[in-house]
């Protein structure tokens, strides 16, 4: 009898989440439904993380997007005013869970997709975005597996093959250093990749490099540093997430040899472990409010934005900081309007086409997309931690040295 | 001497290193002892204890946050047990192994909730954060105090289960908990002392481990967990001097291979290094032989 | 009588499935038309491969009582064998970007695919490489099953535990990298589109696991679940079993794998952690330890809970009131409390040990007792 | 005994100590085709190690098994055990021979157990059809595809006959924990009937039955020897059923024999009386 009892109440439980889950989605339903009667309706997408190992960051990128679509809330297409519909997913940042989101998107009928903070995610998704004719633009994934041999994905930052070389360059243009220590984090492609190319670089400009790899899970980092004391490194060169650098910098700090990474690293978790034990801290980032006046009053927007709204300050980790990833989503979502536009149309396949043809102007940069779908940005920034005001500052705009 | 200076530092990560994972895997080993059960959730036990102290220091002074953390983490220990553990005292092994799994699994739900999933800087303790010079190395106090103050607290527990009446019962209740119970020892208070140990224990141990490694995230706890625990297999689970030993191994072997540059292999070796004990001897170095029973 | 029954029992698993098919081809026409119900097609393809891994690992865990964790790991090798071996020839360079595009050099879903026909050849070619998958992982439990399945109850679930922590360090090694790719994800590989697919596939190999657990092999299997001490004394030789249980729970864990990886389109190590282990032991005590009806169900719930229904909780805007109880990251705390209340007061999961066809058969003859007592 | 005595059992010397402590001390017996041997002593004196010993369970210390004429188990103290050794004929065997208990069971032997050990999920006709799995000719490839039809029918079939003996045959398909006492015991002797033994050990077989079900029991012991050729060896503590049955009768006492024979001369041994006495016949 109780096994009954327990086999009802199970299913009673699983039915009534079943109509809880319809009912919501019914919902979400209801709203496009109403599209259809009065005003025009154009969904986008937005593939990101807001939970798992990249959740912080991904919840930055997705406020870019809702801050650009507070601006720009309506399209033209074809004379004809459309409402633009964000339809946000969550990929967990986990390859399989990111699958089910994109198939979601597909299911949605959504124009265009954005996203997603991490380039494994973004790679997984992409097969599903080409096969259902739906062009996506990487905001913050700098890997070039997301765009090569991927027709329908694009992205509106720089490559790592790039940012590497950029930071091997600054490693010799700043610190003049011989031996750099590579710190990657194994099994993340993100962090080897970058690793692999700043390693290319720094060797084609006569350096050395002894490099090691950190287990997933590990916490300590005393090992790495004593590595690198040994081989007398002039930089460490520590491509990785925000959990693994704050705990590297907090153990580098006393070694005194300044820390080099990729954008990952712009982030309020760097500034606090920074801060905190005083370690010299320099990174690539995509976004420098200083850089244009489009910059300046994307800062100023934002952040007033963010004040506006309790829950929007929450997401962005409770400070009014204006992240890199903040920036490149408000850009990646202009670029999609300006290719709605330019194709006049909200079928995917034709957006796809225009977007080959946009060129706008972005508060990071200049936005051109060449034939494999990747903007050409010769210049990054280099910011740094100053550990006494507690804040960024902007080091220097880095080039490559012919 | 320059050799020495070489090696020097990699010894002491290394047993700094190993006097966490023995404060980890003492609590491993003692509800192991009593129950036989891997308690999985302990790992994230310790984690939790470095978010509470977190956000206790943004609301009180020192002096009061690192006893409202231990006591938060005991509190939290006796929990677990008593809703996770307890109601399964009769069922099979495997189903208390799996709702500490369970427990595991919505701790680290838990933490992501509430933390958002950002990495939070743990506050600094002013005794144990500054610097010290050891034999011409640099190194964080907390580096040389761990330990000392491991091998006390050992001892204070050695004392405890030898010398005091409930570790008289602790013993009787590991050695056998039918007859334990037959002979009047309230086995369920016994169970809880000994997960308020273990928890305390924990809580310590985060507070050392997150001086020196100071970025707490919801999933930090589950590699020194994991570690901890093969620490205590690997010393004899059960056996207090057991788990000690079995941590600094581990804890110095894991800095050796990181500075040859195996740092891939690192936790690879650990597990190796477990299953090779697990199949030679598998009741650990100092674990007590068990009869045959049939 | 007893061949009847066996033909009976064989018609009966193919019409199921084939009705399954069916069925699955109207859940993608109701996905697609109806609004809402976006999430059903991802959710169902992830029930069909989840389940057959779930059921794999009840066929180690719940019917030989073998209490493994190590099942990440062959799923690792299964999901990495297939992906390796069935990327485009033309598409490896871009994959194995650092690596000058690898040093495997042919796929085999292309090669068949060239000598018997696009279609019919590249889905011969692509069964025979999660077949392929399963094999290298049974091959690879067969290592790993000689030292450590004389361990006993937790001790064995820690050291298989710990052996997928090594296979997945060993797949991220730089110097395998040219065949692995390290740390780097693989992609581009050839993978199943339809949901149908999904279903026929993962529903034969949960065939061919309850063709095997209803045979006297089965039997052996839970007689020493039941009493390992019985089942030696009666002649029943427990090394050589246990063994032979855990390389078919890895064989169907590592094609399971490879299924996965076809799922995700992209398969990365890291991704296979012990928690993706545990997830699938806790499906699997959903579902019932020893059912595997009870698997598939528990798979379901879990993928649907996981993933679909219970969204809303993590968006903020559903809040009601002052209550600031609803934002990203809440699902995952109730959905744990579930699981919870599943282990703790439901301890025998869903179906306990049994299967749906003995509910049905349970329920039928007390409405015919009901019947003849009127 | 028509035909010329062949034994199908012996046991040399075999010692079995447990840390300090000898639970069975240099035992030897025989036990001969077609007979029924009983072993008996006092709670404790070690009977159910004995067999234990002998179907593989525990390896013996020092000493020796042989079945069928053949040795299958062999050992002398090694290891830690060279020092702690207590027991006798130290340095006579030199051997290690120590099959597991599946290996026994196949060359013919099966067991019953004191303390029943049914497969508890399973039902009655499973129960014992599992212990058939032993002598399968099928594979697992074709145990899986059912390519083994005919055996797994003959199987069931013979399965049932043995049931039917048993008179469990109505209750094939319940669960064999929801069976009561009396018919678990027979469930356990079916399931070693259905390994084909040719020695069959029985661990108080009667224990926990009424002096019905004991006198059933008697009989049908006897009758199955018949009907499958059988050796019987026992352990029992109700003497009525010993005395009736055996053949022949060894006495443990401490782990040590202290008498050999038929009922008869058992019956009026005085250290065999000096060991039960003062404890009434049903102890």
């Amino acid at each position: 009898m109780k096994k009954v009892f327990a086999l009802v109440l199970t299913l009673a439980m699983a039915l009534s989440l079943v109509a809880c889950g319809s009912g919501n989605n019914g919902g979400s339903g209801d709203e496009s439904g109403s599209g259809d009667g009065g005003e025009k309706v154009v969904k986008i997408g937005v593939y990101e993380p807001s939970s798992g190992a990249n959740g912080a960051g991904g919840k930055k990128e997705v406020l870019g997007i809702e801050y650009a679509n507070s601006i720009a809330p309506t399209v033209e297409i074809g004379g004809e005013e459309y409402t633009v519909e964000l339809v946000i997913v969550d990929n967990q940042s986990e390859n399989d869970k990111g699958v089910s989101a994109a198939q979601q998107l597909v299911q949605e009928g959504v124009s265009i997709a954005l996203g997603s903070y991490g380039s494994g995610v973004s790679m997984a998704a992409a097969p599903i975005f080409e096969e259902a004719g739906i062009p996506a633009i990487g905001c913050s994934c700098t890997n070039p597996g997301v765009t090569l041999g991927n027709p329908y994905y694009f992205r509106v930052c720089y490559l790592d093959p790039f940012q590497g070389s950029v930071l091997a360059n600054l490693a010799v243009d700043e610190f003049q250093a011989d031996v750099a220590y590579v710190f990657t984090e194994l099994g993340d492609d993100y962090s080897v990749g970058l690793g692999e190319y700043f390693t290319q670089e720094f060797e084609r400009l006569g350096g050395t490099v002894v490099a090691d790899q950190n287990p997933a899970g590990n916490t300590d980092m005393s090992g790495f540093i004593n590595a690198a004391k040994a081989a007398n490194a002039d930089v460490i060169f520590a491509p990785s997430s925000t959990t693994v650098a704050s705990l590297l910098i907090d153990q580098a700090a006393s070694a005194g040899i300044p820390l080099i990474a990729g954008d990952t690293w712009d982030d309020a978790v760097i500034l606090q472990a920074a801060t905190k034990s005083g370690a010299k801290v320099y990174f690539s980032t995509f976004y420098d409010e200083g850089a244009s006046d489009e910059a300046a009053a994307f800062m100023n927007g934002f952040k007033g934005w963010l004040g506006e709204n309790d829950d929007k300050m929450t997401n962005n980790g409770g400070t009014d900081t204006v992240s890199a990833v903040s920036a490149l989503g408000y850009d990646a979502y202009m670029v999609a309007l300006e290719a709605i536009k330019a194709a006049g149309s909200t079928d995917g396949d034709a957006i796809r086409d225009a977007l080959a043809g946009v060129t706008y102007t972005g508060v990071t940069g200049d936005v051109v997309f060449d034939e494999e779908g990747d903007v050409d940005k010769n210049i990054i920034f280099i910011k740094g931690v100053d550990a006494e005001k507690g804040a960024f500052y902007s080091v220097k705009e880095q080039g490559l040295a012919e | 001497m320059e050799l020495f200076q070489k090696i020097l530092p990699t010894l002491l990560s290394g047993i700094s290193a190993g006097g966490q994972y023995a404060l980890i895997a003492l609590g491993y080993t003692m509800v192991y002892g009593i129950l036989r059960l891997i308690n999985f959730a302990h790992g994230d036990i310790f984690t939790v204890a470095g978010f509470v102290m977190f956000y206790a220091i943004t609301a009180m002074p020192l002096y009061l946050a690192i006893p409202f953390t231990i006591l938060v983490t005991v509190l939290l220990g006796f929990t677990v047990e008593r809703v996770a553990y307890k109601p399964l005292r009769s069922a099979p092994r495997m189903s208390v192994m799996i709702s500490a799994i369970g427990v595991s699994y919505l701790l680290q739900n838990l933490m992501w909730y509430v933390t958002g999933g950002q990495a939070q800087q743990y506050p600094s303790i002013p005794w144990i954060s500054g610097k010290v010079m050891v034999l011409g190395v640099e190194t964080k106090v907390v580096t040389v105090i761990t330990p000392f103050l491991t091998v006390i607290l050992i001892l204070l527990l050695v004392f405890l289960t030898k010398r005091t009446k409930v570790g008289l019962a602790m013993r009787a209740a590991a050695k056998d908990f039918e007859t334990a119970r037959l002979m009047g020892i309230k086995i369920d208070g016994v169970i809880s002392v000994t997960f308020v140990i273990g928890s305390f224990l924990a809580a310590v141990g985060s507070m050392l481990f997150f001086t020196n490694y100071s970025t707490v995230s919801p999933t930090v706890g589950m590699m020194p967990g994991l570690k901890a625990f093969v620490a205590a297999v690997f010393g004899g689970i059960g056996s207090i001097p057991g788990a000690v030993v079995g941590a600094f191994i581990i804890g110095i072997c894991e800095n050796i291979i990181r500075s040859l540059g195996w740092s891939t292999f690192s936790d690879a070796f650990t597990f190796a290094l477990l299953i090779v004990v697990l199949c030679v001897k598998p009741t650990g170095l100092f674990g007590e032989k068990l009869e045959e029973k049939v | 009588m007893k061949k009847q029954n066996n033909l009976k029992t064989l018609l009966v698993t193919l019409v199921t499935i084939a009705v399954f098919a069916v069925l699955s081809v109207g859940a993608e026409a109701v996905a697609g038309n109806v609004d809402g119900m976006s999430m059903l097609v991802p959710v169902l393809k992830k029930t069909a491969v989840y389940s057959l891994i779930a059921v794999s690992m009840n066929l180690l865990n719940g019917f030989t009582g073998l209490f493994s964790l190590g099942h990440a790991g062959f799923m690792l090798v299964g999901a990495y064998t297939y992906a390796i071996l069935s990327i485009p020839v033309a598409k490896r360079a871009g994959v194995y970007q650092y690596y000058d595009g690898g040093v495997v050099q042919f796929s085999i879903p292309e090669t068949f695919g060239n000598l018997m026909g696009e279609s019919v050849g590249t889905v011969i070619g692509m069964l025979l490489t999660l077949v392929i998958s399963g094999l290298i992982a049974a091959f690879l439990a067969w290592l790993i099953g000689l030292p450590v399945l004389r361990l006993k109850s937790d001790y064995l679930a820690i050291a298989t535990l710990g052996f997928a922590e090594i296979i997945r360090t060993f797949i991220q090694y730089e110097g395998f990298a040219p065949l692995t790719n390290g740390s780097n994800t693989l992609r581009q590989y050839a993978s199943f589109k339809s949901l149908y697919a999904y279903v026929i596939v993962a529903g034969l190999c949960i065939a061919v696991i309850v063709l095997i657990v209803n045979s006297t092999y089965g039997r052996a299997f839970k007689a020493i679940r039941d009493d390992e001490i019985a089942a030696e004394a009666m002649g029943i030789n427990l090394a050589k079993h246990k063994m032979m249980s855990f390389i078919i729970s890895s064989f169907f864990a590592g094609f399971g794998g490879g299924l996965m990886a076809m799922y995700m389109a992209s398969v990365q190590a890291k991704s296979f952690t012990v928690s993706m282990t545990y997830e699938i032991l806790l499906i699997v005590v959903i579902g019932g330890i020893g059912s595997i009806t009870g698997s598939i169900i528990g798979t379901f719930l879990f993928v649907g809970c996981s993933e679909w229904w219970l969204r809303f909780l993590d968006e903020s805007a559903n809040n009601i009131g002052g209550l600031k109880l609803l934002a990203p990251g809440f699902r995952m705390v109730v959905f744990s409390i579930f699981v919870m209340i599943i282990v703790l007061f439901f301890r025998r999961g869903i179906m306990g040990t049994h299967e749906l066809p003995d509910v049905f058969r349970f329920l039928r003859k007390k409405i015919k007792g009901k019947g003849a007592a009127k | 005994m028509s035909e010329s005595v062949k034994n199908v059992l012996r046991v040399e010397n075999a010692t079995m100590q447990f840390g300090g402590v000898v639970a069975v001390d240099n035992l030897s017996l025989e036990v001969n085709q077609g007979e029924i041997v009983s072993l008996i002593g006092p709670n404790g004196a070690g009977k159910t190690t004995a067999f234990n010993v002998i179907t593989g369970v525990y390896q013996p210390t020092n000493g020796c098994v042989w079945f069928d004429e053949k040795k299958i188990i062999e050992n002398y103290p090694r290891g830690k055990m060279k020092k702690l050794y207590q027991g006798q004929n130290a340095g006579k065997y030199t051997e290690t021979l120590s099959p597991s208990p599946d290996k026994i069971t196949q060359l013919g032997m099966a067991r019953t157990f004191q303390n029943i050990r049914l497969w508890k999920g399973q039902s009655v006709l499973d129960n014992v059809r599992i212990a058939m799995h032993c002598r399968r000719t099928s594979n697992l490839l074709t145990a899986t595809f059912r390519l083994n039809a005919k055996e797994e029918e003959a199987q069931t079939k013979e399965a049932l006959e043995l049931l039917e003996l048993l008179g469990l045959a109505h209750v094939k398909d319940e669960l064999s924990t929801s069976l009561p006492y009396g018919q678990q015991r027979h469930l356990e002797i079916a399931r070693a009937l259905a390994t084909h033994p040719k020695l069959l050990l029985l661990d108080e077989p009667a224990a926990g039955m009424n002096p019905q079900e004991t006198d059933e029991l008697t009989a049908f012991i006897g009758r199955i020897r018949q009907q499958f050729h059988l050796t019987v060896f026992l352990i029992e503590h109700h003497m009525d059923l010993v005395m009736d049955i055996s053949d022949r009768i060894y006495v443990l006492d401490f782990g040590k024999l202290i008498a050999a024979g038929t009922p008869d001369v058992i019956q009026n041994d005085q250290k065999v009386i000096d060991a039960y006495l003062g404890v009434s016949e049903d102890a």
